[in-house]
């Protein structure tokens, strides 16, 4: 943001530290209407500005859906190149903590169906840095789905990341561990979960392999690919409602497991992702509502296993 | 005792495109004991809440009404539970005043078996259909359509009743507002909106928010009626002119000068885009139950110590119900199943991990 | 809607007819205010009206798209059934011909990935009549999606339906086409498109099982799962966006295909979608851009040789 | 022939919450010709469009702008090329008015390579960056935020430009509308808001979608200026007026009386819902053409033999472009996959049969 004059950030609520650094110019405090300031920072893309959009969380992004897909993703493509749009829409994405139905969607698989967009989800600092960058750098749309529950979290950060010149790849996973038995992949904070379960999986001899998305699109069909043909197993993890979800198109994408690994599946695929219910607000709903640590771990035994338990019940 | 007596509201009503209700409200001793007594039941909730959630029994969002209590209690005093109610995320009082109790609050709010959503809503989504409560509402500005359709179900089934939609200063710019609005003007849909103005939306004060800030004026084709929404008698006697309008010519908009005391939600400390001063004046000045026990005295319609008593009261109704909401259980564990269709036809629905958790839905 | 008096009509541009037949009072044309008037359909539904929301096009209902998901799907649910929500959503969905992309897209992945909502997609007359009376009769929010291009085709209709008491079941698919070499599933209009690549797979000694989905949500996982068992192969059509679409759906619910299916198998699934662009409006292009017969062929012909192309690329 | 002169406008204009601009009106004999040809071609070039339609060379949505001229022509010769424009779906003279060619028009509308958007984006979706015009947009009311954005840009950027964002009757009462009104206001944008009101959303008359159809007044707390649409001269004055305005004080609203001859698309004949005689009554007494051939005749600018003449290299210039555009190939099919993002990264894209056609995006 500091280096390009053409950066500014919009939204309701901006924190005042950014206010006070960048000005009231370069911050600006929207009303609550998010179909107006999107549609605006939308026209100011159009004109080569590079606007940061800001929603409080995904769910009001609905309101301001259309200008995303229709006047954000498809103008370059309807004007044959004319109209290009740089714009980031950033928010917290997803579950946070008893905030019930209306405050706790996942977009990240609709968003991510739409030619014309980028789909970003950041689940470490590394990632959040690295990857926000980038976005703002890109000439096209860039939806950036982060998490409220991993604002709280702290992670471990190396110096190069904390290079002023530091960057991620659009478009490109990254094995946050490594291992042999079985893939699981996931984005956002469910990455963590991931690394959990392989922990626990390492204690019963499962050596699982843990794939950060980080670009839901474009999905990196070649790392997942890699890994499955490798492990033979699979295991996908969102927190969004399973049907058509992002764990589906990575159990079926041709590019991806099942159409061009097909030969080296030993298992069937499993795919954990949040409850198919809207989300309910009591603590034990909850709990159950969002995928648990142990849910990767169990799916990924019966990975494991799987080939035993047919036989068994053969 | 019903006796009629006759209170002159402290401010006038200011009006736009319409006639302007009198100052003079017709009242009894008896309905003012009545607001003194349920918004300090209101005010002692909002207080006992913010309480439970520092005691980490209640998660996520809250938001407290303490401050803007007259406006849900003059509001019934001038309509019956046949008239419709819909509100935003600040809905607890709503749905006291509309014979909600206690008990299905607390419970609510610490998401256990006995709460009015059965502990699935939570705080924002309070609902009481048997007296025309529907909700309890989290996305700003998207309960004033729904209002207005259930002015429009009201007209349809000539029922001869109003709708009441609640919503914000801060939802006042939402461009939904104005379709409904437009719609409502062209049907005649009997639907009041009504504009609590308190002023800020979270931390963005009014004129930050709104080029215009005159909220009763929004309306621009549509009437409107400026009110002291910190006075519960000027608020009953503008929804009674309201609701006599509406069902003769379509909508009108009441905007209720209001205040709340409490930040926005729990992590909103309520103080960094307001002074204290201000809170504390308005506390000094404009407080609503104040309001009503300076009358009550002036009257002589009890003694300070009657009204300290049902302060006394009302504490501990708070206190047993959130007792008795403690040893509320929490939801069977089947309920996540529960309520995602009205008629399932035997759909499969799964839990995260699907092979391990799923349902059959009925 | 002449059984029950709750029924009301209401939308842009509604066609004469139907005003004429019951009234303004019941058929309500409204101003371009998607948003505003979708509201006020559901909220009339809270009420125990039972409104009929017509969309010009379902791209129209972005605008209004915070009701459908945030008003009506989650409103029974967060209310513990005291608040349902009986209302039809409906309009052409998809492609027409030569409208761009801004008037192109399938919003049945979207729609289909959301708990609390039915999503129906009629293709022939028999279904446009039993499932919209069924939707009409449902007590949930139901999202009908239909298609501007089957307005014009006729088909044959048997006195059954033709019947006032006639009606569909939500939640069932039907089998089109009994086949027993290779299942292929569809709506909407790309039904038409499957039965007629069955017909020409049939000159090649293929036969192929032609499954009409007709309930996006919930899906009838059982009936494509018989058919994967007999047929073990499978080709999913779609016109929408591939990612995350209802093909890679079909292609790993665990009570389909993938998980349960999964000994089955005897080639790779073969998803066949709308191409991953922007809906052009050149003619050569956007006929690339949506499936055609011919892609059906190819995929399912791939489907049934798969065996023998993969020994021979070995 | 540039010499000044002055003509008054039929109808004075009506303002709202601003002062009125004065009803003479600054010209020349060289703009008043130009005016005429230039309302000649648009006028030509819809008609061919609508015979290109019926012999199925154009496919789609259609959207013609006969009737409404005296708008994009008027508006032009109040501003420059660096003000921006952008509308929405009925945006072919629009596009000429900004400069394009009829080649790129036609071969647009039949899905060529040589269309503005080399056929990929039809007729509702025209665009020409290089004199800031912005589309081109299919969704009823999208345009204004978006204009609105534009004009934040200019301004961001210190240009001292404005933006004419035009829409229609019908989406005058889209929600959006007022959402980026309300921040255009706040925050003093640069955006001139012109209705063009036709008096029909496809076939719904104003007042039926409309409690007020009195567009130039619907931004309440923002200016308005009702504006004779069918009188280039009042047009060129008021977005004049606007365009100062808007430099010194923010938004306003322009409302532009004026009327389509055709049907809403190529599908509405445009008869059902108006009576012929109002259609040709217009025609008659304000077609923007004759009225200004009058005022051309009635000053001796020129002959109407002169005028006729203009008229059929008019409609030669039309016929060229069209046997031009004919032989314009189709996009190379290639173009499935171009444009998709400006940097693909070498994502891969697929095809509908995704093993048989699939690209890497550059
Ligand atoms: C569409 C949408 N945008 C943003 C939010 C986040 N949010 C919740 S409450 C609120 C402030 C609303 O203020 P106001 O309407 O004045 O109501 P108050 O809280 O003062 O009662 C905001 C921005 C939301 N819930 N919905
Ligand atoms: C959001 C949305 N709803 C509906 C439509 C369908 N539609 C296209 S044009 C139109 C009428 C618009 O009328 P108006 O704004 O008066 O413009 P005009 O066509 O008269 O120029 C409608 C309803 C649309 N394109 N977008
Ligand atoms: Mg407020
Ligand atoms: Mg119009």
């Amino acid at each position: 943001m500091s280096a390009d004059p053409k950066v500014f950030l919009m939204g309701e609520e901006i924190t005042k530290g950014l206010l006070e650094k960048y000005g009231p110019e370069r911050v600006l405090d929207t009303p609550i209407t998010e179909a107006g300031f999107t549609g605006i920072g939308v026209g100011a893309a159009y004109y080569g500005l590079k606007p940061v959009v800001e929603f409080m969380t995904f769910n009001f992004s609905m309101q301001a859906i259309d200008h995303i897909i229709n006047s954000a993703a498809k103008s370059n493509y309807m004007s044959a190149g004319q109209i290009n749009v740089p714009i980031v829409f950033r928010g917290p994405n997803g579950a946070a903590a008893g905030v019930g139905a209306q405050h706790s969607q996942c977009y990240a698989s609709w968003y991510g169906s739409v030619p014309g967009l980028k789909v970003l989800s950041p689940y470490s600092s590394e990632d959040a840095r690295g990857l926000l960058k980038a976005a703002i750098r890109d000439p096209d749309p860039v939806v950036f789905l982060e998490n409220e529950l991993l604002y709280g979290e702290s992670f471990p950060v190396s110096d190069e990341v904390l290079d002023s010149s530091f960057c991620l790849p659009i478009g490109k996973a990254k094995i946050e561990r490594a291992g042999k038995d079985v893939t699981i992949t996931a984005f956002s904070k469910m990455v963590g979960h991931a690394l959990k379960a392989a922990e626990l999986l390492e204690k019963d001899g499962i050596d699982a392999e843990v794939i950060n998305l980080r670009s839901i699109r474009p999905l990196d069909r070649s790392t997942i690919n890699a890994s499955v043909r490798k492990t033979n197993r699979l295991v996908t993890v969102e927190e969004g409602f399973p049907q058509h979800g992002v764990g589906a198109e990575i159990c079926s994408s041709s590019a991806s497991v099942v159409e061009e690994s097909f030969g080296y599946l030993d298992a069937p695929v499993e795919r954990v992702a949040g409850a198919d219910v809207p989300m309910p607000y009591a603590a034990n709903l909850e709990r159950m509502a969002v995928p648990q640590i142990e849910d990767i771990v169990r799916a990924a035994k019966r990975a494991c296993y799987r080939s035993v338990a047919l036989a068994a019940a053969a | 005792d019903t006796t009629p007596m006759t209170i002159e509201t402290s401010v006038p009503f200011t009006s736009h495109q319409c006639d302007t209700p009198s100052r003079s409200v017709e009242t009894s001793p008896n309905e003012l004991l009545t607001f003194f007594r349920d918004m300090a039941l209101m005010r002692r909730m909002e207080i006992a809440a913010d309480s439970l959630y520092k005691a980490k029994l209640i998660r996520g969002f809250c938001h407290l009404y303490d401050g803007q209590e007259a406006v849900a209690v003059g509001m019934e005093a001038a309509i019956t539970k046949k008239d419709c109610i819909i509100t935003a995320y600040r809905d607890h009082c709503t749905f006291l005043g509309r014979g909600g109790t206690l008990l299905e609050v607390f419970s609510e709010l610490m998401g256990r078996k006995d709460g009015c959503s059965r502990g699935k809503g939570g705080s924002m989504h309070f609902y009481k259909k048997d007296s025309n409560f529907y909700g309890g509402h989290g996305i700003v500005g998207a309960q004033v359509p729904l209002g207005c359709g259930l002015a429009f179900a009201q007209k349809y089934s000539k029922d001869e009743t109003v709708t009441f939609a609640l919503y914000g200063d801060g939802a006042a710019n939402q461009g939904q507002l104005f379709e409904a609005l437009n719609i409502s003007a062209l049907w005649d849909l009997p639907a009041i909106l009504v504009c609590e103005n308190n002023h800020y939306g979270m931390g963005t004060a009014e004129w930050r928010a709104a080029k215009s800030p005159a909220y009763y004026k929004r309306g621009d084709y549509v009437p409107g009626l400026k009110v002291d929404g910190m006075d519960a008698l000027a608020v009953k006697q503008a929804c009674k002119f309201a609701k006599e309008h509406a069902l003769k010519n379509g909508p009108i908009i009441l905007e209720m000068d209001t205040y709340r005391y409490h930040g926005h939600s729990m992590s909103d400390p309520g103080s960094t885009y307001r002074t204290r001063d201000e809170i504390s004046g308005v506390r000094q000045e404009r407080d609503p139950i104040e309001r009503i026990r300076k009358l009550i005295l002036a009257h002589d319609l009890a003694t300070e110590k009657e009204l300290k008593d049902i302060e006394k009261e009302v504490r501990k109704e708070v206190d047993d119900a959130i007792a008795q909401a403690k040893e509320s259980p929490m939801p069977d564990s089947s309920e996540l199943f529960t309520n995602v269709f009205v008629k399932g036809y035997g759909a499969e629905s799964f839990g995260a991990d699907r092979k391990e958790v799923r349902a059959t839905l009925p």
